[in-house]
């Protein structure tokens, strides 16, 4: 199973659609605490916004948009800052991730500082999630026609 | 909660399932897992868990849609069963 | 396969009736008399973090170890891909 | 009048334990694709068919009657918990289907590997050309 063309009104439509979708999924991401949503829809949303270009695209057009060089240390990058905050929690004098002595700035009770702890918790899982299925994506789809 | 809506999707969930593992086609067979992942979600919705089936929707039936018909495209469609 | 299924069904019999609020995993104290964990969640999510989503709080507060080494599986299955399907170039 | 009570315990029987019946025959499903399906696509989606299941009975064992979802509504006190769903199950099974996708990509990139080397999906084939 090997058969593919180029189709311009696929590409059309995919750049027009995907804007979009990476809009949604930064809001699911950062809207996560009112309404169903959080780091793993949102990465998930990402993730399949950056497919669909290289899907309809190929190698040459989504090389524009993320290299492929970048994904796998953005998903380092990810898990860094979700294992960093709990190192920073460490260093504040408090728990392992338990984010009542974060140094947010303010004069916040624990109440929003957890708020806050967790926000900063779910861009690490959308960043890794995203980065991880990318990545997944590419090496899979390279296969056989790299050297 | 309403018992009726379940009964009805977990039918469609379930020929769904036959049908994407009887067919002969693979391409088929993908897309009919997807049409199993998503009415999954929607059963999901059913019994009150909205994120395990945004997260069922989106995962469930966009990315391992797409990482089947990548595999298919790596390998082969030829099928005995 | 037929059989597999028939005792799996004869021991569902005994199991509780399914969205019923007198449940064990539902009740307000467990058998031992200790605090049941999902209840605990449902009566201090929003005192404990201000936030309205109970499921979000209970993945990144109450357990947020368990999301770090799931999160670490996840990267792990993503450099298993990055080594198994890499051609190495020949020298 | 006894024999409308048997009926209704009858009913209430049914009612509460159909979802458990309908999540074993989709789990026997799956472990038949994993069993008796020659080609290594469908192994996979029988896969795929069983952690579905099992999320599912996950899911249907949060639930409740007459309850709502687990966001907080001030028209709803927190303090009676019969009003939201056990949000723990919900967590849990959330992990599972992202760590279910990761997997996923790892089985398919050792389908990828074993094509390239046999040529062939086929278990039958596979095993042939071992020996």
């Amino acid at each position: 199973m090997r058969t593919q063309f180029e189709s311009p009104i696929v590409l059309l439509g995919s750049r027009l659609l995907s804007p979009y979708i990476m809009l949604f999924g930064i809001y699911v991401i950062f809207h996560g605490h009112y309404s169903p949503g959080g780091g793993f829809q949102g990465g998930a949303l990402l993730a399949s916004s950056v497919i669909l270009i290289r899907l309809s695209g190929g190698r040459i057009v989504s090389r524009l948009q993320v290299r492929e060089f970048f994904t796998t240390p953005l998903a380092a990058i990810g898990v860094i800052v979700y294992f960093g905050t709990g190192i920073v929690s460490i260093l504040f004098g408090s728990y392992f991730l338990d984010y009542e002595a974060l140094p947010f700035p303010g004069g916040l009770d624990p109440a929003a500082l957890r708020y806050y702890g967790i926000l900063v918790i779910e861009i690490g899982i959308g960043i890794a999630v995203m980065a991880i299925l990318v990545m997944i994506y590419d090496h899979m789809a390279r296969g056989e026609d790299y050297v | 909660m309403i018992w009726e809506v379940e009964l009805i999707l977990y039918m469609f969930v379930i020929v769904a399932a036959i049908v994407a593992l009887e067919v002969k086609d693979l391409l088929t067979a993908v897309v009919s897992l997807t049409i199993f992942s998503f009415t999954m979600a929607l059963l999901f919705v059913a019994m009150g868990g909205i994120d395990v089936g945004f997260t069922e929707a989106v995962v469930g039936a966009g990315v391992t849609g797409i990482l089947f018909i990548v595999a298919l495209y790596q390998t082969t469609i030829r099928t005995n069963d | 396969m037929v059989a597999f299924a028939g005792l799996l069904i004869y021991g569902s019999l005994d199991l509780p009736y399914r969205g019923d609020a007198d449940n064990l995993m539902h009740s307000q104290r467990s058998i031992t008399d200790t605090v049941v964990a999902g209840n605990y969640f449902i009566q201090e999510a929003y005192n404990d973090a201000n936030t309205p989503n109970m499921v979000t709080v209970v993945l990144g507060d109450y357990r947020s170890i368990d999301t770090l080494g799931e999160q670490v599986v996840v990267f792990t299955a993503g450099l298993i891909c990055l080594l198994i399907l890499r051609r190495y170039r020949p020298i | 009048m006894t024999i409308w009570r048997e009926v209704k315990i009858m009913y209430d029987f049914l009612l509460g334990h159909y979802s458990y019946w309908l999540t074993i025959i989709l789990l026997c499903i799956g472990l038949y694709g994993i069993i008796f399906k020659k080609n290594l696509v469908k192994k996979t989606i029988g896969l795929t068919i069983l952690q579905a299941s099992v999320v599912l009975y996950w899911v249907s064992l949060g639930s409740k009657w007459g309850a709502t979802v687990p966001v907080l509504d001030p028209a709803y006190p927190a303090s009676d918990v019969a009003n939201y769903l056990n949000p723990l199950p919900h967590t849990l099974m959330l992990t599972a289907i992202v760590v279910g996708v990761a997997t996923l990509g790892v089985a398919f990139a050792l389908l990828i590997a074993t094509y390239n080397r046999y040529k062939t999906l086929d278990e039958d084939e596979i095993l042939e050309q071992i020996q």
